[in-house]
């Protein structure tokens, strides 16, 4: 198992990454998947964070086999 | 209709269609395609409110001359049905169909449509409303704008409960 | 589309048509006839608020099985194009289109249309709602129902601010 | 000239009149015309009444030529 991680929109092309793979061993929160990704950069003002397809916060838990992801505000409709 | 459907979502309680679509389509040929596949609506519906979301050929003071609107697959269909699930608690409705255009699209195309069948018109009016500005707040959609000089993503989505003079 | 018009407003500044039409109309058509023919909104338009009435077939626990929508010939002319100028007074709209039945109406069959486009959806949300509540509370129309044992004249039309469950 | 008066609706169905004729001479107001067309009845509660197809009350003013109206509640839409 592993935790996936997703990038979208101008977040997906200022980091150049759409996808990554992590092995879950010392991650907790999202900010633990953030930090280990974007170890030099901290997380962005106003980038909305999703668990498992369900919005969530820098100090939402994260497990093994989980899906997070970061993208912008949304701009539909 | 050449509409690709890429998902479709239909509820057991109120018809409810949730569609999201690469391609062109014609939002008043859906209302009534959808319209004449209800039969159970036929005399029960006393209002239906209805908006439609069109691309505009200029923002911010630049001519737009095509947008890509970037989604996040299984996260913005779940939305969508949560958003209209909320509705569906707040409101009587009989029927709720919501068409969002995803991939490239050119101006004067419709980019979303979202139409509410009621018994009365508070309902449909208020549910409607209430669908577009949970789909513009929260649903996982990106627009990213192509000027005749630049290409650039749309910042945010403002408040539509403003407008008046 | 086989539409009678009794009346006919085309306005100067934003395009507002009202008609008045004792044959069976097709909301969503008129529509697109409508917005086909304003190439000035091309673009333009980034909101299109709509909604359509409908006759229900039952009305205080009674089937009903006809309507017969009486008018003042001339005052609700007047008065339909006075409630879309006060809309027009207080948000800015591009194009406006009502279209109301008179005669005889069978259950299922459209009353009322009001479309407003603009180019943001917060004005074309509010004018339509705005126009949709002035007609039902000033514009003259009667409704007389058909029921199964009866003939009788609507009492009053409720509010439109209503519908929360 | 005269006045010109109209019914609609369940009114016109109650009192039997559709449209009627009158002398201006001796009418001031719109509660005048109702008396005269109706001598016997007052003017029954919720009846909205129009002078020139503009709504007015029953002190309005009306003068040779005027139409006036008189209908109960609108139930259109």
């Amino acid at each position: 198992m592993s935790i996936h991680v997703r990038f979208f929109a101008s977040l997906r092309e200022q980091l150049g990454v759409r996808e990554q793979c992590l092995e879950a061993e010392g991650i907790e929160t999202v900010e633990d998947v953030w930090k280990r990704v974007n170890p030099k950069l901290s997380l962005p003002e106003h980038v909305l964070t999703a668990v498992n397809m369900d919005y969530a916060d820098v100090n939402s838990l994260v497990k093994d086999g989980d899906e997070v992801a970061f993208f912008p505000r949304v701009t539909g409709g | 209709m050449a509409t690709k459907l890429l998902f479709f979502h239909g509820s057991p309680g109120a018809s409810v269609k949730i569609i999201l679509t690469k391609t062109e389509f014609d939002p008043w040929a859906e209302i009534k395609t959808f319209q004449t596949n209800s039969p159970h609506i036929r005399g029960k519906h006393g209002a239906t409110a209805t908006f439609v979301g069109t691309m505009r050929d200029f923002n911010e003071g630049d001519t737009v001359t095509m947008m890509t609107l970037e989604y996040y697959p299984g996260m913005t269909e779940k939305h969508l049905e949560k958003i209209v699930a909320e509705a569906e608690k707040q409101w009587n409705f009989l029927d709720c169909l919501v068409v969002h255009r995803v991939g490239d699209i050119l101006p004067n195309d419709p980019i979303v449509l979202v139409s509410v069948w009621s018994s009365h018109r508070g309902a449909a009016f208020d549910a409607c409303r209430f669908i577009m500005e949970q789909l513009k707040s929260k649903a996982p959609f990106w627009k990213k704008e192509h000027t005749e000089n630049s290409v650039r993503w749309v910042a945010k989505n403002s408040s539509g409960y403003e407008g008046a003079k």
